[in-house]
């Protein structure tokens, strides 16, 4: 291969490794399905008459309430969504004049409950909606800890087969081309499904129009990233109880920094604690090492010690033996001499 | 000793959990209750405010409730002047040191109520009882005396308010620097001049022994109180030297031409206006700066510094501003008589066709008719006469008298709408009112407040013709035909404050099925 | 691949991420194998103790 | 059926018989909770669906379990072997409490049978529970195997034992990234619910929170058992731990006060830095304090005191403060702190029969360290395998 063809291929890679990565994450941002469908409550048009729960009810087959829809006494009473009620409407007052606010799954464009699942149980359709899985929760319930809206409910009642349970925005019916339940069952046109860039349109220029009817924020548009749907309303949405210090911060977006640091942690762990080992082990080796050099010293200087008392010893026994030997040997040459004058004397020599 | 110490604090430690576990079981989202609001006469006396930060809460202090203790002897407390202009100040003329206000306060509040004490009545807080003045603030529900045409007149026509020497009128008595020639509504230049002009006034008509205005706070300030005086139904026009019809001049257009020479003006019937309005500077606004000047004034074609650079044309036809003419008019349509359609039909947009022509004329004027008042009068008065005119005679027996609507069959059966009485009732609201009968030129523009978006017509088009039953359109902004139905009926009701039936009483429109 | 929600690319990446997690600590024992094994066996002096 | 006691004394003492007693009602309540739904025991709904099973047994579970890595990470990788006497007793209470916490958990979840779903078929790897649920089971596994020669020296394995050991250096590290990852996760959960969480606890350091404070928890649980122990099993001790112990005490004191004192300053610079300073002044501002200054700071100081003075005593109290002032925490932050704006009629409180399954999750954990500590060669050395260490 040419070395310049090799650049080249280089250069290319790094190229479609750097658009690669233009197109995911860093500065690129993520604007939800294109098309995507949406509701828009108008708290203004809003009567309170529960035809949207009734609607909810028959459509997804729930269990009858114990009072019937048409009677509006349970409004005095303020209420959640249940396994059994995916929507309710409630009253509130605001200058003395009743106001009232459907609650339902907002559908949010970045789900905190599909974050928040650890099987994957919850999707965000192409459709706008939230969809959930039942085959695949293990009932865990911490989609419910992580939704801001407080909508996901739970069959407690059930031992075996419990579902989380939450407005389904009607999604078979919107493939079907036809209506959410309570929008089509609505008196009023409090509520209005459409595209959702669309009602944004609407919502913005109902407002335009009608400045001194609502006030000038379209809850949805932004909050926690947004949600599929969007309400507006004559009075501030803390009046109607809807919170408005939820932020802007899409929810998953909460957890990617601390997500972020564990393969960090994976990573450079290992790192970090064979390196403490390896330093512990250093230290110990040091030390052995140090202790055996002392003993060898000790040893030396001991062998020496001994050397030199050996050296000394043997030299005295060396001299010792010497004298001896001298001694013996003059003896022996002295009796040799006595000997051989005795010899000499009895003229033989017998060495 | 050493042993016993961590058991202790485990001990108090667990205590401290628990208690607080369960106070904390108890806490809610709690949240503080604003204090009922006082008097018209509770005012808060922060005066060291200013320097500084204070070391205790705002005093709470009823005026009314001191000048009554005091038989309205207001130099009790406060130095009157030359005449009877009582100083607005406690106790003192003008400004002084913080420290010595401080002082000034309290050694009169506190020497005033010990010495009430002694008397053996029942005073106020003494020495020690700080928190019992300084108690914060507190909402009041005084409010700004509109002072209107009936009290206007009953102040200008009483006999205790003469012309002053070598003038002809009285108007110069309240209003200053106002001469016959040079008209000023101004007043006072602030809060405390006018209390102490009102006052002083009403002090010297007390003395005089002769009815006068109230000296206590809630006496022009507490709603309720001011709705038990008497009100003048027909006041006399106030004559300031003002024209009955004006000649309204628009400036001159770019597209003015040598050969078109025309201006657009309208003829405007001011003594018309007069009488719909509390007060002159309903219109003429900003009075106390600028007296009663002519609009253009300050709204030139170009705007002014002076008219915050509105120009005339915004001026007229600002659709929120109280002041313009387009403005004062739909605060009018949003009164229930006229919101019934008119909400619905929107009040900002620009109406219907020929809407200009309502108001505008185009007319070749005379030279040197724009310096001739009595010209521009009687020019006025001959396009007035020739405005056309209404024409909103209903003619009963062509509205259908009920309309049967039947598109909920399936769970109600079809509703009764009893389409000649609405009309009527409609019609009956509109008879009395000026601008409706001004403005609705034909008999048939009522139609269009619920058969909107069709020509006026005796047949408009059948509901259902735009609104399809199934379905809303794409976008959403049209109904469906049970929602247009919903929202017209009950949006007219709304509006007009139609209490029944209920928004959710179904079957009173709706008759069950069997 | 394209993602529409900033969810489902979190969805891909923290999936890819914990595969990589998983080779990484598995290639960090062989490649401390590599590295080690012409040392002297190392819990050698551990059975010391 | 509770087959424990000291082996000299009378089977049917009180202690067993409350045990007993406990055990019983457990397996009533369990069978209801298995046929009648978690609703019928617990006082969980929509608006608080955790309640003490996971604030109490799974959060604090996890944290009063982290003696295992703690230990075993200061013994074999920091080479702390004065220590050595801790290892055992500590790998035994952390698996013990791991296996444990998944037990309790089953009671929590609503279709406990799909446990596995997670980690096999299902992942959702955006879900910090996807993480601490990979962890949990990686590390338990972890500490099956750190286990398990105590095991194989009572059954005689000797080879597989040997196996084991060698893997130990590898094993530990592994359970520091587990636990590191786990630990801090846990607090993680709470970082997707910003508007449910009170401020003062809400913090992008929860996860850091959660971690360090585990490293005197888990270090105050070695304490705290070894005291107990010591106490009512020194008869089942050989001498190094007799004599070792000390050591322990005294040196898991001073880290633990170190790494209590890094918790408290970390705590403050939470609160600066979402600058929750305002709400210091409010009720939930005076209960903040009391976690922090009575269950942080005191504790600290206490061991401090301890380790200055080699005070074992007020070590074993500072210990008993530390592990009250993990569980105020964890329980703060997933109960009290927690869904803090509903009004005072949403809000939770554990049911009785909710209670009773934790008291009975804990008391068969107690008794089964029991039989752990009683059968097993945990607080001496095996005396075929005393030099295989």
């Amino acid at each position: 291969m040419k070395r310049r063809t090799f650049i080249g291929m280089l250069t290319g890679a790094g190229a479609s490794l750097l658009a690669g990565s233009a197109t995911a994450g860093g500065t690129h941002h993520f604007t939800g399905y294109p098309d995507s469908y949406g509701v828009l409550f108008d708290s203004t048009k809003c009567i309170g008459c529960r035809k949207c729960e009734a609607a909810c009810n028959a459509v997804n087959e729930l269990p009858k309430p114990q009072l019937p829809f048409d009677d509006l006494s349970v409004l005095e009473n303020r209420r959640r969504t249940h396994h059994d009620t995916y929507t309710v409407v409630n009253k509130y007052e605001y200058d003395g004049k009743p106001v009232f606010r459907k609650i339902q799954c907002n559908h949010c464009q970045e789900p905190a409950c599909a974050s928040a699942c650890f099987v994957g149980a919850f999707k965000k359709e192409p459709t706008g909606a939230v969809s959930y899985d039942a085959s695949r929760c293990v009932g865990c319930r911490y989609c419910m800890i992580a939704c801001p809206f407080e909508i996901p409910t739970y069959e407690y009642h059930d031992p075996i087969t419990p579902r989380v349970r939450k407005c389904t925005f009607c999604q078979p019916r919107i493939l079907e081309g036809k209506l959410p339940g309570c929008v089509e069952s609505c008196p009023k046109g409090a509520l209005v499904f459409g595209r959702r860039d669309e009602l944004l349109r609407i919502a913005r220029e109902r407002i335009r129009k009608h400045p001194e009817r609502y006030v000038n924020h379209i809850y949805g548009e932004q909050e926690m990233g947004g949600t599929n749907w969007l309400y507006i309303s004559g009075v501030p949405f803390e009046a109607i109880g809807m919170r408005e210090d939820l932020g802007i911060t899409p929810a998953p977006q909460l957890t990617t920094g601390a997500l972020s640091v564990v393969p960090a942690v994976v990573g450079l762990w290992p790192l970090f604690l064979t390196g403490a080992y390896a330093i512990t082990k250093r230290k110990e080796q040091i030390a052995a090492e140090e202790r055996e050099q002392t003993v060898h010293r000790a040893v030396a200087e001991a062998e020496a010690e001994a050397a030199k008392k050996l050296a000394a010893a043997l030299e005295k026994a060396e001299r010792d033996k010497q004298a001896a030997i001298d001694r013996e040997v003059k003896k022996a040459l002295k009796e040799a001499e006595e000997a051989r004058k005795k010899a000499e004397a009895a003229s033989e020599g017998e060495e | 000793m050493e042993k016993g110490r961590p058991m202790r604090w485990v001990g108090i430690l667990c205590l401290s959990l628990g208690v607080a576990g369960f106070g904390f079981n108890a806490l809610g989202s709690k949240q503080e209750r604003a204090p009922e609001p006082g008097g018209a006469g509770l005012i808060v006396i922060d005066t060291l405010a200013a320097s500084g930060k204070l070391s205790y809460p705002v005093v709470r202090f009823d005026h009314d409730k001191h000048s009554k203790a005091l038989e309205n002897k207001c130099d009790s407390c406060h130095a009157i002047a030359e005449g009877s202009k009582v100083t607005p100040l406690f106790k003192r003329q003008g400004q002084e040191e913080p420290e010595r206000i401080k002082a000034i306060y309290h050694d009169n509040c506190i020497g005033c109520h010990q010495q009430t004490v002694q008397t053996g009545k029942k005073s106020g807080p003494g020495s020690g009882e700080c928190r019992t003045c300084h108690a914060g603030p507190q909402p009041s529900v005084r409010e700004v005396i509109p002072f209107d045409k009936s009290l206007h007149y009953r102040h200008a026509s009483s006999k205790m308010v003469q012309p002053a020497p070598g003038q002809r009128d009285n108007c110069s008595k309240c209003h200053a620097q106002d001469t016959p020639e040079k008209r000023n509504l101004s007043f006072a230049k602030d809060k405390a001049e006018a209390h102490t002009k009102c006052l002083a006034c009403h002090l010297e008509v007390t003395k005089a022994k002769q009815p006068s205005g109230p000296m206590e706070c809630a006496g022009c300030h507490d709603a309720a109180k001011r709705a038990t005086y008497k009100v003048v139904p027909d006041v006399p026009r106030l004559e300031a030297g003002q024209s009955a019809a004006m000649l309204l001049i628009a400036p001159v257009s770019k597209s003015a031409t040598p050969q078109n020479t025309r201006r657009s003006v309208v003829p405007f019937d001011h003594k018309g206006h007069e009488a719909k309005v509390d007060r002159c500077s309903a219109c003429h606004h900003d009075a106390r700066a600028y007296g009663v000047p002519a609009c253009t004034q300050c709204h030139t074609a170009g705007g002014t510094k002076d008219g915050k650079f509105i120009t005339i044309e915004q001026a007229m036809h600002r659709p929120r501003a109280m002041e313009s003419c387009i403005g004062c008019h739909n605060a009018k349509k949003a009164t229930p008589q006229c919101a019934g359609c008119h909400e619905f039909l929107g009040r900002t947009t620009k109406s219907q066709e020929g809407a200009c022509a309502k108001c505008h004329v185009e007319v070749q004027l005379s030279d040197g008719i724009e310096q001739n008042k009595a010209a521009r009068e009687a020019l006025a008065r001959e396009l007035f006469d020739a405005m056309p005119k209404k024409d909103t005679v209903i003619r009963i027996n062509e509205i259908p008298e009920v309309v049967e609507i039947g598109i909920l069959s399936k769970e109600y059966q079809p509703s009764k709408f009893p389409h000649r009485k609405i009309v009527q009732k409609i019609a009956a609201g509109m008879e009395n009112s000026t601008l409706a009968t001004y403005f609705h030129s034909s008999p048939n523009a009522m139609c269009v407040g619920c058969h909107h978006n069709a020509p006026a017509s005796a047949n408009p088009p059948a509901c259902a013709t735009c609104h399809s039953k199934e379905f809303q359109d794409v976008d959403g902004t049209k109904p469906s035909l049970k929602t247009a139905y919903h929202q017209q009926c009950m949006g007219c009701h709304q509006q007009m404050g139609i209490q029944k039936p209920a928004d959710t009483a179904c079957i009173e429109c709706h008759a069950k099925k069997e | 691949m394209e993602f529409m929600t900033y969810h489902d690319f979190m969805f891909w990446t923290k999936g890819m991420a914990y595969v990589g997690m998983g080779l990484a600590l598995v290639g960090f024992i062989v490649f401390w194998n590599f590295l080690t094994t012409r040392e002297d066996d190392r819990f050698a002096d551990k059975e010391e103790e | 059926m509770a087959h424990v006691g000291a082996p000299s004394t009378k089977f049917w003492t009180p202690a067993n018989i409350l045990t007993a007693i406990i055990l019983v009602v457990g397996i009533v309540l369990t069978v209801k909770r298995f046929t009648m739904g978690i609703g019928s025991v617990s006082n969980l709904s929509d608006d608080n669906p955790w309640g003490i099973w996971i604030g109490f047994d799974l959060l604090c579970g996890v944290a009063l379990a982290a003696g295992g890595y703690t230990t075993t990470a200061a013994v074999y990788l920091f080479g702390m072997k004065k220590f050595h006497s801790a290892v055992r007793p500590a790998i035994t209470t952390a698996f013990l409490g791991y296996a444990f916490v998944v037990f309790a958990l089953l009671y929590d979840l609503g279709r406990y049978y799909r446990l596995p779903y997670p980690l096999t078929i299902y992942p959702g790897p955006t879900s910090f529970l996807f993480e601490v649920g990979l962890c949990v089971a990686l590390y338990l596994t972890v500490l099956a195997i750190e286990f398990s020669p105590f095991l194989w020296e009572v059954i005689g394995w000797a080879k597989i034992r040997h196996l084991v050991h060698k893997l130990t250096l590898a094993l530990t590290i592994f359970g520091v990234i587990l636990s590191t990852l786990h630990q801090s996760s846990l607090g993680g959960l709470y970082l997707i619910a910003p508007s449910k969480l009170h401020p003062l606890w809400y913090s992008i350091y929860l996860p850091l929170f959660f971690f360090i404070s585990s490293i005197p928890a888990g270090l105050s649980m070695v304490i705290l058992e070894g005291s107990l122990s010591h106490k009512y099993l020194a008869h089942k001790m050989d001498d190094e731990h007799h004599h070792g112990f000390s050591h322990v005490v005294l040196g898991f004191s001073k880290a633990a006060s170190v790494v209590l004192f890094a918790y408290f300053c970390m705590k403050w610079i939470g609160v600066a830095m979402d600058n929750n300073w305002s709400h210091l002044s409010t009720g939930w501002g005076w209960w903040f304090l009391v976690e922090v200054l009575g269950f942080v700071l005191l504790p600290c100081l206490l061991y401090a005191m301890a380790a200055r003075e080699k005070n074992e005593r007020l070590a074993f109290w500072a210990s008993v403060m530390t592990v009250a002032g993990i569980i105020l925490n964890r329980l703060n932050v997933s109960i009290i702190a927690f869904n803090w704006r509903l009004p005072a009629e949403a809000r939770y409180f554990p049911s009785v029969e909710e209670f009773l399954i934790t008291v009975f999750i804990v008391t068969l954990e107690i008794t089964i360290l029991r039989i752990c500590l009683n059968k097993l060669p945990i607080l001496y050395q095996h005396p075929q395998f005393r030099d295989a260490h």
